[in-house]
């Protein structure tokens, strides 16, 4: 509770500083934020396409929280991202089964992408005490190279060599009665799948021995190990769960938000992902709320564009700017316990302090 | 009659407790100056104001004489005040030098000058008796030998005054009395000390004086020539102690350990248990003694699992488990007491609550398909948490890194016990506990022999290892030196024996 | 084979450069206890005021390589400043350090190209940076003269010999012995009397000032534009410092080896002998490779043992 | 088809202040990238200036099609309703948004809506543009050899997409036309014409050029954004060390991003499309009441839609009044440049 409230005080000072630039350009920040709110929510399609926008980071966020909770830093939701949408593509434009089955195969495609590209990571940290941060990074590239040259050699498209072949109809995420009740949007069936992911993945972290496992694990291997836990396995598997929903999130992107898999480029979800991670406290429905906040803020910011002068690059600068003081939250939270005394000092992070080298 | 520190009516309060309420201490030139008190009475917290580490709210302190204003380490360093503390503060991968001269290095030109500082480093040691290698990397140099680089540390910044926390917690017998011996060589040399013990024969070894205090509260201070120990426990305490272990004699039943010809290498890939063998036979406790780093951590890791032996087999009444993985053993009832209990016997950053089923949360009835009752969990912890007395700001839901080190070792104690395992492993178990407590571990450790369970102590405190064993086995440069029965035994012999002489009285 | 390494080596070593400066700033944070995963936007940061610093300084004394040593040093001021809010995040306010390093790296990127677009009209500023000369005389001698001493950059010296100070300053000198100490164990710094947050603040702002440096020489040296972004080279640099396991001169060959690798695969497809290998396995090679060697290596991690944590003096 | 009116004379001075709310949504890229975002820009900018039009871009946050229709959207209903997409990547979202938005005008340049299935849908309310880059190439790679007469010439891509295909195999047919018909003698070698694979790893550009000319390429034409700009920079420096090298510009003049030691520039000559001209004229034609919805414009040497750079000194008189001369053969189709690889390279 108190740490949602944290979060929320990040988002207004955020908010300010950005009005505060807004303001230094010239442009009238209530104006820009009613803007920015009208252009996310002004008709059923914008609603529609704010969730739409969220669906990755909803994903990406769980993702990096995941792996944050078990004591991991998962800065490969990208390439994780990438290949797992790779692999759904694939599936969906190799095979010809009925929908239903082909999107199931399709999800466990990316499922299965995401989580191997983890895997090498969760193998490399658990057996030889690789740091993660450094092999998600390299498996980031290796991602993008990957894709770079897989789907022009087996996916081309007939001209276009930035992305694959056009998925057809069935093997998108895409169902008629989310475009028509959204008037249109792009939703798709992605944010059932974060929703679904959010409440199983806060119910493995709470209520499960597999999540309370995890947990001790990343918090203390040592005392993990001692207690008779099987601390590799664990590690990997943390780290394949997360790439799992990373995949998953590729998946909502690349067959749900898009039709085609792109190449030349990093999904910024990916790094986004740590952003929404930590404004949700690292928690699956702090994540959620978080990721809704991102959607709106990146949905919303075109109309703003179109309406004022306050520039494009503003949106990125108040979401970095909200970033930081979620990162100083430490200071709100002081200020927060000193109006309401109650209690000891709460936990700022439920995160165990991310170590380098060691574990 | 002079005092070098005065410390009159100290206050000092941390969120929701007042650790020092009113405490007044003065140390005389030239005297040892014992502090006194149970886990959390605050004496680590006074020290720390002396030293300047935190900021009392009320009280004054005069450093010969006068009045003064400790706001940093580095005032009180230049007050002729130097620290031990409780935990060393030394550099892992830094040299001895290195570690001394950190903070107030010698500069030659650009450069520190290494060579100078090590040379006088080594004429501090040699006229202190102190014996250290100023080259040496501290990670390869023993406990012993490291808490004489912090006595170096201070006597390389000319420190008059002398403050040891808890010194002898992580010592070996001879290196305590090795300690007592330089202490003794300090106080000669004009220098003045406050040692912090729990240890009560310390304190009359070498104490001149001694302040007590309980719960934040000066009790009052002694002269510890005219008080007996039971004395200075009952101040401490409150309540009448008994240093007396009762219990009756061991009715051994059937083997429940028997370790054969074991082996076990330690980190640095060199065998740190050789052929070792032993048994422990229900309703029996059996003691290691031993210096520190002579096989036990390797030897006991190998039982528990935690280590893979190099060959031998270890036999959990009568079946092999050398090979199983550590949940098995457990599940055959295995119960450890982690010599440290902070890296390996807690999850500091879980609450009490998940930390008491830390082995048996995913078996019924605080699990079930996999999933946590925390019902069960609750009720389950808080009676191991009633039972042991471990006290806490929030009960079971505290945070585990807020108590205090004295009550993090009876939650574990209160967990293993509690798991009625046929074969505890008691390592260290009294480490840093007050007598009040060590009081009470060792009765629950003699009821649970006296339940029929077979129970192995491994122990630093030589004292303790001859009160609760029925057998003592010594180990030396990771071999069995001998096994003798308890009542047959005194200190002199298992010394010798930890010292590696053999007398040929295996029981 | 030989006459390809000779022709390519200037460039690799032209691309290893910024990556050893920030590698080494990176070094200087991490050693100080701070993990300092924002060097890829503090790179950014310094990219964009050397540029805009050239930009505007040409219109008074154009081409003057005094303008792109200015260049240079507005870069370093910027990165100190930015990674001041990573060190008041970070030490001041015991944050997370990932958490806070991610939001600079955000803001960095976000902020300069709007500040870009407001000040000079364009996201992208376009200078004219350092021209790469080729030393005579030494260039001459056979082996080290091709590959070390032609088309070289002033500032390829001017990061040697900061790499040769840090080296110097880390182990010999009474700061490098106090940074050491408080990314091993801060306490046992503080307890030795020294101000742990001031040591920290000050390898966070060498980080800051290195980092900065490293985006201004790509902007300055190869690139010659600023774009808004470092395309992911803080990251490696971070992977650099790891693989380098804390050291200066392991520092220099990670970066070396990346800057040789990704040269080499680069020019692939115009080199007959090279372009028979798939460029996939070119391109992912350095990566790979990096990945393998943190394998070997691993047994013998050097990491600072108290790096990451924040130091909370009153904590035990 | 056609363009009939595309003359640079139109009528400047036009100040009168109107209500067409010109938008434009930026492709992959920013709208500094001196390539087709930036050039579509300028063509509305100048309409701003000249004709009096308002407008606005707004840069997508991805580069899929529902993040180009988002953008398209957030231009509509904030009243930009003459909206100009600059790229091929825009094909589909057009494609939508002309059913969508029946009231806006589109514009999208270097490409044809189509659902996916690459089957032109051109309606009422847009207008597709295409350039013949092959052609520019030709005249490019002509100019080149005349000037050069003898050498090793190459190629630099970007990503390998349709537009810098184009000028790739227009250069090559051009340096062919030349030896073969102008008795030049400037080489060309396979391993000399490549793309990079991306618009923006400027020290990738400078590395291949480097490697290009270490091989004995004197003559590098870039068509490959922010690599390009990697590769010029090489040239520059290789010039000033005392190298006889030369950069062919493209899409618009890079003159100026070539210069050293004052006036001078490594850039031979540019291969341009007039893509800010191409904007500039659908939004003269709305407010002419002249839009041409439902047809595919092409822009070709015919309609002076592409060329190389009028002026540029380091092209002699000789040179351009012989380029010009296959310019207007170009033109009249005597030359015909083909738009495919055929026996090419790449
Ligand atoms: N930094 C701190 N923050 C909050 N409370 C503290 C802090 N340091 C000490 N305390 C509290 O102050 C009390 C005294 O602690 P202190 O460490 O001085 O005890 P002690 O006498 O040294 O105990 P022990 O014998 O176990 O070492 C304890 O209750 C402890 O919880
Ligand atoms: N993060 C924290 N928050 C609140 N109090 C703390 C925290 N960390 C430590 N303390 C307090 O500091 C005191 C001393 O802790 P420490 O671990 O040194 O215990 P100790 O009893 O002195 O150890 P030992 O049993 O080894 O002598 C504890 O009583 C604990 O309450
Ligand atoms: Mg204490
Ligand atoms: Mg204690």
């Amino acid at each position: 509770m108190r740490n949602a409230i944290v979060s929320l005080i990040a988002i207004i000072l955020g908010l300010i500083a950005g009005g505060i630039l807004m303001l230094f350009i010239g442009s009238n920040p209530l104006e820009g934020y009613m803007y920015l709110l009208q252009g996310a929510f002004m008709t059923t399609k914008r609603i529609g396409d704010t969730l739409a926008t969220a669906t990755p980071l909803i994903f990406t966020g769980l993702s990096v929280a995941f792996a944050f909770r078990t004591g991991l830093f998962n800065i490969g939701a990208s390439g994780q991202m990438l290949i797992g949408g790779l692999c759904a593509s694939a599936v969906g434009l190799t095979y010809d089964f009925s929908r239903p089955v082909l999107l199931l195969a399709m999800i466990a495609a990316g499922i299965l992408g995401g989580a191997l590209w983890a895997f090498l990571p969760g193998l490399l940290k658990a057996k030889f005490n690789v740091h993660e941060v450094v092999a998600t990074i390299m498996m980031n590239w290796i991602a993008y190279w990957t894709v770079y040259y897989v789907v022009p050699g087996y996916f081309k498209g007939e001209f276009l060599e930035t992305e694959s072949k056009k998925l057809p109809e069935k093997a998108t995420l895409k169902v008629q009665f989310l475009t028509d009740m959204f008037d249109g949007s792009y939703i798709n069936l992605g944010i059932f799948l974060g929703i679904i992911s959010v409440v199983i993945i806060a119910f493995i972290i709470n209520k499960t021995t597999l999540g309370f496992e995890l947990k001790a694990v990343g918090f203390n291997r040592h005392a993990a190990e001692y207690a008779g836990m099987r601390v590799n396995r664990n590690i990997i598997l943390s780290m394949v769960i997360s790439g799992a929903l990373a995949g998953l999130g590729g998946v909502a992107m690349y067959t749900g938000n898009a039709s085609s898999i792109q190449i030349g480029i990093l999904p910024f979800q990916g790094y986004d992902g740590i952003a929404v991670a930590l404004l949700g406290n690292n928690t699956p429905f702090g994540v959620f709320f978080a990721a809704i906040l991102f959607g709106i803020l990146y949905s919303g910011t075109g109309f703003m564009n179109a309406m004022t002068e306050i520039p494009p690059e503003l949106a990125n600068t108040i979401i970095a700017i909200i970033i930081y003081f979620a990162a100083t939250s430490v200071l709100i939270h002081r200020l927060v316990n000193k109006f309401w005394k109650r209690g000891s000092e709460g936990n700022v992070n439920d995160v165990p302090a991310a170590k380098k080298g060691e574990a | 009659m002079s005092y070098v520190v005065e410390m009159l009516n100290i206050r000092k309060e941390f969120p929701g407790i007042v650790a020092n309420d009113n405490i007044s201490l003065s140390l005389k030139t030239g005297e040892i100056h014992a502090l006194l008190g149970e886990n959390g009475a605050g004496k680590s917290t006074l020290m720390g104001v002396l030293f300047g580490m935190y900021q009392p709210e009320k009280g004054v302190i005069k450093v010969r004489g006068e009045e003064v204003r400790i706001t940093n380490p580095n005032v009180a360093t230049r007050l002729g005040i130097g620290m031990v503390h409780q935990h060393f503060k030394l550099v892992d991968n830094f040299t001895v030098t290195e570690n001394i001269i950190l903070g107030s290095e010698p500069i030659k030109g650009l450069v520190i000058d290494i060579d100078s500082a090590a040379k006088r480093i080594e004429e501090l040691s040699k006229s202190y008796g102190l014996n250290v290698d100023p080259h040496a990397k501290i990670e390869d140099i023993s406990v012993g030998m490291q808490q004489r680089v912090e006595i170096l540390k201070m006597l390389y910044r000319e420190a008059e005054v002398l403050i040891f926390d808890e010194p002898t917690a992580v010592l070996t017998p001879s290196e305590i009395d090795e300690l007592m011996k330089i202490m003794r060589n300090l106080i000669n040399e004009g220098k003045s000390i406050i040692i912090i013990t729990h240890k009560l024969k310390e304190i009359k070894a070498v104490a001149d004086r001694c302040t007590v205090i309980r719960r934040g509260k000066s009790i009052g201070t002694v002269d510890v020539a005219e008080t007996s120990t039971e004395q200075l426990a009952e101040m401490m305490v409150g309540r009448h102690v008994s240093f007396k272990v009762d219990k009756k004699e061991s009715t051994p039943g059937d083997v429940v350990l028997k370790i054969d010809s074991l082996s076990v290498k330690n980190n640095r890939k060199v065998l740190a248990l050789k052929d070792f063998s032993l048994e422990v036979r229900a309703g029996e406790i059996v003691g290691i003694a031993g210096v520190d780093g002579n096989g036990q951590t390797e030897l006991v890791e190998a039982i528990t699992g935690l280590r893979k032996a190099d060959s031998g087999s270890v036999k959990l009444n009568g079946e092999e488990i050398i090979a199983l993985p550590i949940r098995d053993r457990i599940e055959k009832g295995i119960g450890h007491i982690p010599e440290d209990r902070q890296k390996r016997g807690l999850v500091l950053d879980y609450t009490l609550e998940s930390n008491m089923v830390l082995e048996v949360y995913n078996k019924k009835p605080f699990a079930k398909y996999g999933l946590l009752n925390e019902q069960e969990m609750k009720k389950y912890a808080n009676n191991i948490l009633e039972n042991f007395d471990v006290r806490s700001g929030k009960g079971g839901a505290s945070i585990t890194r807020t108590l205090s080190g004295g009550n993090q070792q009876k939650a574990i104690i209160g967990r293993e016990i509690e798991l009625n395992p046929k074969l505890l492993i008691a390592v260290q178990p009294t480490r840093g506990l007050d007598v009040g407590s060590i009081e009470y571990i060792h009765k629950r450790l003699i009821e649970h022999r006296d339940k029929g369970n077979a129970v192995l102590l491994v122990s630093l405190e030589l004292d303790e290892v001859l009160q609760l064993s029925d057998r003592i086995a010594a180990i030396n440069n990771g071999e069995l030196i001998g096994v003798v029965n308890a009542s047959e035994t005194n200190e002199n012999e298992v010394g010798l024996m930890m010292a590696g002489v053999n007398k040929e009285r295996n029981v | 084979m030989w006459t390809i390494i000779e022709q390519i080596f200037p460039y690799a070593i032209a691309f290893t450069i910024p990556l050893l400066i920030t590698a080494l700033g990176g070094l200087f944070s991490e050693r100080s206890g701070v993990v300092n995963i924002g060097l890829e936007g503090l790179m950014v940061i310094g990219a964009f005021s050397s540029a805009l610093t050239v930009h505007y300084l040409n219109d008074k004394w154009a081409s003057h390589t005094m303008v792109l040593w200015a260049g240079l040093f507005a870069a370093i001021v910027a990165g100190i400043l930015f990674a001041a809010l990573h060190a008041f995040a970070s030490i001041n306010l015991s944050a997370n350090q990932i958490i806070s390093g991610t939001a600079i790296n955000l803001i960095a990127t976000a902020l300069t190209i709007f500040l870009a677009r407001n000040m000079t009209g364009s996201g992208n500023i376009r200078v004219s940076g350092f021209s790469p000369k080729t030393i005579h005389g030494v260039a001459d001698i056979p082996v080290i003269g091709p590959l070390f001493f032609t088309k070289t950059y002033p500032t390829t010296w001017f990061i040697l010999i900061i790499l040769f100070a840090s080296t110097f300053i880390l182990y010999k000198m009474k700061f490098g012995l106090r940074l050491r100490s408080c990314g091993e164990f801060p306490q046992a710094a503080e307890a030795a009397g020294i101000n742990v947050r001031r040591i920290r603040y000050a390898g966070v702002l060498i980080s800051g000032a290195f980092a900065g440096l490293g985006g201004a020489i790509i902007i300055l040296t190869y690139a010659g534009e600023f774009t808004g972004t470092v395309s992911g080279l803080g990251f490696l640099a971070l992977a650099s410092l790891i693989f380098g396991q804390w050291r200066p001169l392991g520092i220099l060959a990670a970066t070396f080896f990346f800057g040789f690798a990704s040269t080499i695969a680069n020019v692939s497809q115009v080199i007959p002998e090279l372009s028979v290998i798939p460029p996939i396995l070119l391109k992912i090679f350095p990566y790979v490779v990096t990945l393998i060697a943190l394998v070997v290596f691993s047994k013998s991690s050097q990491a600072p043992k108290a790096v990451g944590e924040p130091f909370d003096s009153a904590k035990r | 088809g056609g363009k009939e009116d595309a003359s640079t004379n139109n009528g400047g001075g036009d100040k009168k202040k109107n209500d067409l709310k010109v938008g434009m949504v930026t492709d992959a890229g920013t709208i500094d990238d001196k390539s087709f975002n930036q050039g579509t820009w300028e063509g509305i900018l100048k309409a701003k200036d000249e004709l009096g039009v308002q407008t606005k871009y707004l840069k997508p946050s991805g580069t899929t099609e529902a993040d180009y229709l988002k953008e398209i959207g957030n231009l509509y209903d904030a009243g930009y309703k003459f909206i100009v997409t600059p790229g091929f990547k825009f094909e589909t979202a057009v494609f939508k948004a002309q059913d969508n938005y029946k009231d806006a005008k589109f514009v999208i340049i270097d490409g044809n809506p189509h659902s996916g299935d690459f089957n032109p849908v051109v309606k009422e309310n847009t207008v597709s543009i295409f350039f013949a880059e092959h052609q520019a190439g030709f005249l490019a790679g002509v100019a080149t050899a005349l000037e050069l007469k003898e050498g090793e010439a190459g190629f630099i891509g970007g990503m390998e997409i349709p537009p810098v295909q184009k000028f790739n195999w227009g250069f090559q047919q051009g340096i062919k036309y030349a030896n073969e018909n102008m008795g030049t003698k400037i080489g060309m070698k396979k391993e000399n014409f490549i793309y990079q694979g991306s618009f923006d790893n400027v020290a990738a550009g400078g590395q291949i050029a480097a490697s290009m000319f270490d091989r004995g390429v004197n003559v590098i034409h870039a068509a490959a954004g922010g690599v390009g700009v990697g590769a010029i920079k090489e040239a520059v420096n290789r010039v000033k060390a005392g190298e006889n090298v030369w950069i062919v510009g493209v899409d618009v003049d890079q003159y100026e991003d070539g210069k050293y030691d004052g006036d001078k520039s490594v850039i031979l000559t540019s291969a341009v499309k007039n893509i800010d001209q191409s904007a500039f004229d659908m939004i003269k034609d709305e407010l002419d009441g002249k839009f041409q919805g439902g047809k595919t414009l092409m822009f070709d040497a015919k309609n002076d839609g592409v060329g190389i750079t009028a002026e540029n000194p380091n092209l002699s008189d000789d040179t351009s009044s012989k380029v010009k001369e296959v310019y207007e053969k170009v033109k009249s189709g005597e030359i015909e440049v083909k738009s495919e690889q055929g026996d090419l390279f790449k």
